[in-house]
């Protein structure tokens, strides 16, 4: 049954493609809207059935279907609690996305919804990946529809912003391939040529059998392409381009899902399978996480397009979830999971607010838009409520991820009585922690231009016809509230009740940390577990044979 | 061996590489001029050029290997040659007519417009 | 051929054996007193002597016995010109240098020497480039062939008599490709070919290859570049009073990267040729197969028994026939008019000549290679006729000016200067 | 320093919580808000014309001040009771103890603290409530849903903060406080300056809730808990916190958790935000920036008490701050003419004593002048707001005289004067006894440096006197003369027109039965050709207004009788008491030990024994109502009998090239503001201004874009090879061949 539910999460998509694909155009947002609902109830039984939510399992763990034996290579599916949960977010963000699309979107209908319908079976893929390589393919197919979405039905610098998004994300994951091959490679070698991809079985051989500095290299691979998914610090500049220029649809979709591609590689892929590399380069990519979180934040103080805006909090608030991350403790880890999905529906729903906005007024300048609550009071009402999501007011659900992860952060210290030892600390909490007081910042000053304020509207067009000529309200109309309430009770309900959540998330963030004490106290002992020079030139005099077979 | 061949006591060996460096130089000033001349048909003077090395460098490593088999190639190489000759030179004379211009680079339509 | 018992490092290390420093006997070119010109011609050559010098001087350097008459023949040239004496200054310098340089990186520098005079000599128009270009070009052959040469001595051997006509040949076809490729008029360089293929014809010969080297002559001289020269009748605008041959005969494009790809390759080939390694196993290579040369040759005979009696006859003409023949050795059984049985031994000389042995190579060995030849042959007479037929009534920019189409060429733009275009059309 | 004797470590054990599932009704006091913020929420999407909101509020407020009021008296005993709701945040993992979990119940802590707290929260809130249905009525069916909605969030959260069992529900309450005074600041969202007061005021709140959660933090690490009754216990078992836990150290844990309330406290540094939160409805700056919310910070240093007292030197350095603050904003408050603003910044400046109060250990007193304070600032708010309302709008003291003779404003004067004397600390008031409670402890506590902070608390209580009687001369003495606010004008931008603001209602008619009806066409019809000079007069409040005010100025009075129960007829002052039964007294001598003890050893030399009295309480008395008294006298001469002097007299200072600056500073409030968009504001955001630039240009444009680049002009380095000509694609193939012939022999010379 668990097994059916999964092949249809993947399925149902692929065939709602084929069929938008087929149908005539004035059919393919119903396709498209019905395919995306079923998806969602198919996740939801699929969760309500899922048996790995008290013990952080995998499931289903019998899955498969071989695709080229003699490497290993299996189209195995099946995730633990964070990727359901992560599933379920998609499942939940497609249908809104795409009844956010109905209006947005008028020509070539039929592409864009067989796109989106693509996108979302990639994202599922994703998370349901047991295989490397499907991981790989899936994680690197998501480009693909999130390209044409861009590309063709983005804004006026489409074309720039969908090249550098494609190439910038791809260049990234090629490395992160590398490094999964590198370490089938090294396993094949180590078990008489047995070749394998399961993410689990390299997971236990990595971290078990690759010296210390091939992990270091491993995980820096690794990581390469993560962190321009992510988007981490250094490496996020296609980030606002990209949500810049996307559909508001794709906007969503591109912060609500896709970037937790990264965040959930790094997690599910990065941290279990070279464990030292992840101790060694922790301090320093906590580093610049906080860079990342102090730097973004500033820059969305001086933004005036709102869009822009959302998008390089994007940038500022993944800091922070990496951070728990790296925190490599319990309560950063789970934090920063339960940040994955709540900045998905905060950020998400911002996008789509935005996107309202310019429908009505096709723009997202902020100098031309203000006090809007004049007009719009319902659309102001969600505006504030998510903004209040995303800069983690307690008791919605930006609060929990975020504390938890300044927590964790703050909490991991050698000798941290938090269970696992850390390399952070206090000093990193503080300056992750005036993220905070940066995000109240320019998110109340989006809010003070857009929503409060004297009535300012573009005077060309204040409340135009959208691109096909029907007028939309003055307000929001019927559908859009519709898609703003249930993210907006999501949200309410995740910051009000998260037990059942971090109940779920601890279990495989468990799992996920199981080598890091140990590991960090080495460190912590020893200053580095890869010894500088010599050790690397061990690894290289290791590495040859493999070259060389 | 013929006798005036050795009048001069050089060493086979001597007359070998002394071939063959004549033999790589040859085939270097072909290969520049075929590069570097913009008339067709001196570029195809430069082929023929790059003939005559391959054609030396098989006699003489025929003469190492004391095997006829090199000046048997050097006939295909005529063979060739003559074809060429015959052909290309034909086509270059439409080629002319064409455009009234032997420089090849006249014919450069072909590329990736940039 | 030297077998050689052992074969040491060539280069520096030669001299060091032979107990004195290796200090090349140059020509003090600059150092000589003025005579009087025994040798009025070279004199007279001038600016052109330059080759003519690095001749003697090669030949003095290459050997001892020659050296005398090579610094006499030195002395002899009085340069006239103080720039040429400068220039000349040069390849001694070189040489001098290049007697320190590590062998390993001689022949690369020589390369790259040659490398740098061809660039010099494809600047159209600089006559002083050119010059100093030739006389680098010139100095980085004189090294090269210095190099190679004294690359096939053993160490601890006397080169003896140096190898005049090898040198000579290939200094006259370097020359001529040179020429070939630089020249900015295509029938000189069409004729340049020519001279570049009468002297590797005769290295040819030194290789034992008369039949190719004739073959060669009467083929290229003969056939192939009348052709060329028809089609350069056909298709060549003549030289325009005051513009001078057509621009794109006289520009070379990217003549630097152009040279730097070839010099690669030459510098590798150089290397690959005449490595030490390669060098020994040549030597090996021939060393081991003389004897087998000597058995195919007599196989061959073989292979043509009227030939072989012909031969047996003319070692003794009382043969009738020939019982056996044993290529190992040369050696016959033959069945005199007496009667009698004789074993005769053939000696070397009596090998049949090169024309007849690729004759029969090319038929017994390559039969499928020479049919198809043939058909490759016949092809290209097919296709030239088909070039050949008159199918292009118009120009192409003709026929797009009909379609009322752009025009391709811009007025100057091809061969020529517009005038001349203009008065053609 | 600190004197030791006077604080001791932990020397008071508190009481262990008795979990009291029975108590869960308790949870009715924040779910009633909470109810009330939802369904008044609907009314406003619903469109609703009509005070169904503001009944909603009012009714679900009392309701819950009943709630509270029964949870006090069905206490049986004083130990503190913790009610368990649901849980909140709680995750556990496997790992070395003790901190094995996460736990953050959504629970309630309740002891006297609490409920001494949430008495005069939730009732000033509901008799507030009650004041803005007929204060807010100009906004019936605009703003009126949403301004009860905030107020009836702030009620839950400030429950919350209040209430909750733990430090992440306090954090929850702490920003739910913030977000609802953000959402009221901002009520008139139209007037930019309102906007920004808001923010101003969230960001502030901001950096002092990241002090908070940084305290958090540290107390987690630190012990293991952030449940106030496992901390309590922890810490009262003498258990000393996990050696070196963090690299801050529990040290760190009373200077971070003090950040957090000088943010919500409006203290030095945090405190520009409160005089400019003045924007919001008057009913709110009585409620939320006076009586309630700003006493957040009393209330969590009170509440981590324990912490606190385990340093002296934080205790210190909050005593400093609260003097030092209330001594700046007390100058800051005698420059200003804006009533409203005259009074937030004395709200701040008594803030300032309630910190003084806290930091040289008089838990008590700090409590018990949040407790008067909340009366009786309150009163003086609503009083002003009244008198702002009933003059459209008018704030400025030099613009309003003898109001006191204008028909319908005789209650608000009155208790209007009954507030300013709490204020002044006129004796014999409540004003008089909280903050004579906590100078007198300055004093008493023997300590030279607190010695110092009493005679800076006193000259400040000179200047408060001196202010607050100045506002009430002004306005409400002396002949009677008033203009007319901004608000009978149409605002510029025709966007306020009958929307915006609190208190043109009345002047633009609304139909309530009042007497100016013939106006009230015009007003409608044409607000921007409105003249009010001829058609407009201040109006009188009616009766929720005046009940309020009636009510809470009895309340102002009554404050006091704890204090004569204390002081004049030596039975337990029961405020007292509820403190030192809550985890404020941790760590302090009970009353009557310190009482004696200092009977004993210092009354002989107190810092005011010039005046003969050896208790140093009450000599401090005396000493407090004679400076209390000359700076009534003082305000008396300079703003009733001789108006002109005050004029006069700062028109000296001014022309006085040494004393210029005097005025200039207080008049520009010491130029705070502008110092922080100086130093902190205008660099940020010129660094936001550099890293756009650099992340445009450096980061994307030169690593990135550039990085891309390096294949193009690598590619446009060989393009010319490719450029249709032959030769160019032979160059390459030849270079390529020249290449592998040259790899080819560099492996055969040297061995594959």
């Amino acid at each position: 049954m668990l097994s059916t539910l999964t092949a249809l999460l993947l399925i149902l998509p692929l065939l709602a493609a084929g069929g938008i694909a087929l149908g005539p155009a004035r059919t393919s947002k119903w396709i498209a809207t019905i395919a995306s609902l079923a998806v969602f109830a198919v996740a939801l039984a699929f969760s309500w059935g899922f048996p790995g939510w008290t013990d952080g399992s995998i499931a289903p763990s019998d899955l498969g279907l071989s695709v080229m034996p003699s490497l290993g290579i299996n189209l195995t599916l099946g995730a633990d609690s964070v990727g359901v949960m992560l599933i379920l977010l998609t499942a939940f963000l497609m249908p809104l996305a795409v009844i956010g699309s109905f209006t947005a979107v008028v020509d070539r209908q039929k592409e864009y919804y067989a796109w989106f319908m693509l996108l979302e079976a990639a994202m599922i893929g994703v998370f349901l990946a047991r295989d490397a390589i499907v991981f790989y393919t899936a994680y690197e197919f998501t480009l693909v529809p999130m390209f044409f979405l861009i590309a063709i039905y983005g804004g006026a610098e489409r074309r720039p912003a969908s090249i550098k998004f494609f190439l910038y994300t791809f260049l990234g994951s090629v490395l992160t391939l590398a490094g999964v091959i590198y370490i089938a490679a090294q396993h094949a070698l180590a078990h008489d040529g047995a070749w394998t991809f399961d993410l689990a079985a390299l997971a236990t051989f990595a971290s078990s059998e690759l010296s210390n500095t091939q992990q270091y290299w491993v995980f820096v691979l690794l990581m390469i392409g993560f962190a321009v998914k992510v988007p981490f610090f250094p490496v996020h500049t296609w980030l606002p381009l990209a949500h810049d220029q996307a559909p508001t649809a794709g906007s969503v979709i591109l912060a609500g899902t896709l970037l937790k591609l990264g965040t959930y590689g790094v997690y599910r892929i990065a941290l279990p399978t070279a464990p030292v590399g992840g101790v060694e380069l922790d301090q320093f990519i906590a580093v610049l996480c906080i860079i990342g979180i102090v730097h973004a934040a500033l820059i969305c103080w001086v933004q005036t397009d709102a869009k822009k805006l959302v998008a390089y909090s994007s940038v500022s608030h993944l800091g922070f979830c990496m951070l728990g991350l790296f925190a490599l403790n319990s309560v950063g880890a789970t934090g920063s999971v339960l940040y994955m999905i709540n900045h998905g529906l905060s950020t998400g729903a911002l996008f789509l607010c935005i996107g309202m906005i310019y429908e009505r007024y096709h723009t997202k300048d902020m100098a031309q838009l203000g006090g809007l609550f004049k007009v719009m009071p319902v659309w102001s009402f969600f505006m504030v409520f998510f903004t209040l999501a995303s800069l983690g007011l307690p008791g919605l659900n930006g609060f929990i991820g975020e504390f938890l992860c300044l927590l964790g952060c703050f909490s991991a210290e050698p000798n941290s009585v938090a269970g696992y030892p850390g390399l952070l600390g206090p000093w990193y909490a503080l300056v992750a922690g005036s993220g905070l007081v940066l995000a109240a910042m320019y998110l109340l000053i989006m809010l003070g231009k857009l929503v409060w304020g004297p009535l300012k509207e573009p005077h060309h067009d204040a409340h135009a016809t959208t691109q096909s000529g029907s007028s939309l309200p003055a307000d929001l109309s019927p559908r859009e509230i519709g898609i703003l309430v249930p993210l907006a009770l999501v949200c309410l309900a995740i910051g009000v009740y998260p037990k059942p959540m971090m109940e779920a998330i601890a279990p495989s963030v468990e799992k996920t940390l199981a080598a890091y004490p140990k590991l960090v106290d080495r460190y912590v002992q020893d200053g580095s577990l890869v010894a500088p020079r010599v050790d690397m030139g061990q690894g290289v005099a290791r590495a040859q044979p493999v070259g060389s077979e | 061996m013929m006798p005036w061949t050795t009048s001069l006591a050089a060493t086979d060996a001597q007359t070998i590489n002394a071939a063959l460096l004549v033999s790589a130089l040859l085939f270097t000033c072909g290969l520049v001029g075929f590069l570097t001349r913009r008339n067709m048909i001196i570029m195809f003077l430069c082929t023929e050029l790059m003939f005559q090395a391959a054609a030396l460098a098989l006699i003489a490593f025929g003469k190492v290997h004391q095997d006829l088999s090199g000046q048997v190639f050097v006939i295909f190489i005529l063979t060739v040659a003559a074809a060429e000759a015959a052909l290309a030179l034909g086509l270059v004379v439409l080629l002319y007519r064409r455009r009234e211009t032997l420089d090849s680079e006249a014919w450069s339509e072909l590329r990736e417009t940039s | 051929m030297l077998p050689r018992a052992e074969v040491v490092v060539r280069g520096r290390s030669v001299a060091g054996t032979l107990g004195q420093p290796y200090i090349p006997n140059l020509p003090r070119v600059g150092a000589c007193s003025p005579r009087e010109p025994e040798n009025t011609a070279v004199a007279a050559s001038g600016s052109r002597a330059g080759p003519l010098v690095f001749l003697a001087f090669l030949v003095s350097h290459m050997s001892p016995n020659l050296s005398s008459t090579a610094s006499h023949l030195s002395d002899a040239v009085a340069l006239p010109d103080p720039l040429l004496g400068h220039l000349s200054m040069l390849p001694t310098a070189l040489l001098e240098t290049a007697a320190v340089v590590p062998s390993a990186f001689l022949l690369t520098g020589a390369v790259a020497i040659c490398a740098v005079g061809l660039v010099l000599l494809m600047q159209p128009g600089q006559q002083s480039l050119r010059l100093g270009g030739t006389v680098l070009g010139l100095a980085g052959f004189a090294m090269l062939i210095v190099e190679v040469l004294k690359r096939a001595v053993p160490a601890g051997a006397d080169g003896g008599i140096p190898p005049v006509f090898p040198v000579v040949f290939g200094l006259l076809a370097v020359v001529g490709a040179v020429r070939v490729m630089t020249n900015p008029r295509p029938v000189f360089a069409a004729l340049y070919f020519m001279l570049v293929v009468l002297a590797g014809g005769g290295m040819f010969l030194l290789l034992d290859a008369e039949f190719m080297a004739f073959a060669l002559v009467i083929v290229y001289a003969g056939a192939i570049l009348i052709t060329y020269m028809f089609v350069l009748m056909l298709a060549q605008q003549s030289p325009v009073a005051g513009v001078g041959e057509a621009w794109y005969d006289r520009m070379p494009r990217e003549a630097i990267s152009g040279v730097i790809v070839g010099f690669v390759i030459l510098a590798t080939l150089s290397d690959a040729y005449f490595s030490p390694k390669a060098q020994i196993a040549r030597d090996t290579t021939m060393v081991e197969s003389a004897h087998a040369g000597t058995v195919a040759s007599w196989q061959r005979l073989a292979s043509m028994p009227k030939l072989l009696l012909e031969t047996a006859r003319v070692a003794n003409p009382a043969v009738v026939s020939i019982t056996s023949f044993d290529p190992e050795t040369g050696r016959l059984d033959a069945v005199l008019t007496s009667g009698a049985s004789e074993q005769i031994t053939l000696p070397p000389s009596m090998m049949p000549d090169n024309s007849r042995q690729v004759g029969v190579e090319l038929v017994s060995r390559f039969p499928a290679g020479l049919e198809i030849a043939g058909v490759v042959l016949l092809m290209a007479l097919f296709g030239a006729v088909i070039l050949a037929r008159k199918q292009i009534e118009l120009g192409e920019d003709e026929r797009r000016t009909i379609a009322g189409m752009r025009r391709l060429t811009v007025e100057g733009e091809a061969g020529g200067s517009s005038a001349t275009l203009g008065a053609n059309r | 320093m600190l004197d030791p004797a006077s604080i001791q470590p932990a020397v008071v054990s508190i009481p262990a919580a008795i979990p009291s599932p029975e108590f869960a009704w308790a949870g009715l006091i924040l779910l009633l808000p909470v109810l009330a913020a939802v369904l008044s929420t609907i009314c406003g999407a619903r469109g609703v014309k009509g005070k169904l909101p503001g009944a909603i509020t009012s009714i679900a407020l009392i309701a819950s001040f009943v709630t509270t009021l029964m949870l006090f008296l069905r206490l049986p005993d004083d130990a503190p009771r913790t009610v368990h709701l649901f849980d909140w945040v709680a995750f556990a993992w496997s790992g070395t103890a003790p901190n094995t979990s996460f736990l953050a119940p959504f629970a309630l802590y309740v002891d006297s603290l609490t409920l001494l707290w949430m008495l005069f929260v939730t009732g000033l809130g509901s008799l507030i409530s009650i004041y803005a249905t007929e204060y807010m009525e100009a906004d019936v069916g605009k703003g009126y849903a949403r301004f009860f909605a905030s107020v009836a969030f702030f009620l839950f959260a400030m429950g919350a903060l209040v209430m909750g069992g733990n430090l992440i529900v306090l954090y929850l309450g702490w920003e739910g406080v913030g977000l609802a005074s953000y959402l009221l600041i901002g009520y008139f969202y139209t007037k930019p300056s309102a906007v920004a007061a808001a923010k101003k005021a969230f960001i502030m709140n901001r950096i002092g809730d990241l002090g908070l959660a940084l305290g958090g933090f540290l107390i987690w690490t630190n012990y293991g808990t952030v449940e106030y009754d496992a901390l309590f216990k922890a810490i009262s078992s003498g258990a000393a916190p996990a050696a070196n836990a963090s690299a801050w150290g529990a040290w760190a844990i009373p200077y971070c958790l003090m950040l957090g309330a000088f943010g919500k406290s409006a203290q030095i540094p945090l405190f520009v935000w409160l005089p400019d939160a003045m924007e919001g409805p008057t009913p709110v700056s009585a409620l939320i920036h006076a009586a309630t919310m700003v006493t957040a910070g009393v209330y969590l240093i009170a509440r981590m008490f324990p912490l606190f007292s385990l340093d002296p030197n934080a205790l210190l350095v909050v005593a400093c701050v609260g003097c030092l603050t209330a001594f700046v904003a007390a100058t800051i408050g005698m420059a200003q003419y804006d009533i409203k603003r005259v009074m937030a910044y004395s709200t701040v400046s008594q803030l300032g004593y309630m910190f003084l109060g806290l930091g040289v250990g008089t838990t008590f007193g700090a409590v018990y002048h949040v407790f008067t304070h909340a009366f009786f600032k309150a009163l003086l708010f609503l009083c002003c707001g009244a008198i702002m309302h009933g003059m459209a709008g008018q704030l400025d003291l030099r613009k309003l005289s003898g109001v006191r003779t204008v028909k319908g404003f005789g209650i608000i004067s009155w208790t209007f004067f009954i507030g300013c004397l709490c204020l002044a600390g006129f004796p014999f008031t409540a004003g008089f006894f909280s903050k004579d409670t906590i100078i007198a402890q300055a004093f008493a506590s023997g300590n030279p440096t607190f010695a110092w902070l009493g005679w800076v608390a006193l000259f400040t209580a000179f200047l408060t006197a001196y202010y607050t009687f100045r506002v009430w001369f002004r306005v409400c003495a002396g002949p009677q003369k008033y203009e007319a606010g901004d608000e009978v004008h149409s605002h510029d931008d025709g966007a306020h027109d009958a929307h915006g603001h609190d208190d043109h209602g009345q002047a633009h008619g609304h139909a309530h039965g009042h007497a100016h009806g013939h106006a009230h066409g015009h007003a409608h019809s044409h607000a921007a050709a409105h003249a009010h000079s001829h058609d407009w007069h201040p109006h009188g409040p009616r009766w929720a207004i005046n009940g309020v005010l009636l009510v809470i100025c009895i309340g102002a009075l009554l404050a006091a009788v704890p204090s004569y129960n204390g002081e004049l007829q030596h039975k337990p002052n029961w405020v007292e008491t509820m403190v030192a039964h809550s985890s404020a007294a941790s760590g302090i001598p009970s009353h009557e030990h310190a009482a004696h003890g200092h009977e004993a050893g210092a009354a002989a030399h107190h810092a005011l024994s010039f005046t003969g009295i050896e208790d140093v309480h009450t000599a401090t008395s005396v000493v407090a109502s004679a400076v209390g008294v000359l700076g009534i006298c003082v305000a008396l001469w300079f703003h009733l009998l001789n108006r002109t002097a005050a004029d006069k007299l700062r028109a000296a200072l001014l022309s006085n090239g040494l004393t210029r600056w005097l005025p200039l500073l207080l008049e520009n409030k010491w130029y705070v503001d502008e110092i922080y968009h100086a130093v902190f504001r205008l660099p940020s955001w010129f660094l936001g201004h550099v890293l756009h630039f650099l992340d445009k240009q450096l980061i994307d444009g030169l690593l990135v874009n550039g990085g891309a680049r390096v294949p193009v002009e690598l590619g446009r380095l060989f393009q010319p090879l490719y450029n249709g000509a032959l030769q160019g694609y032979a160059a390459t193939m030849a270079g390529g061949i020249a290449l592998i012939a040259a790899w080819v022999f560099w492996i055969w010379m040297h061995g594959g």
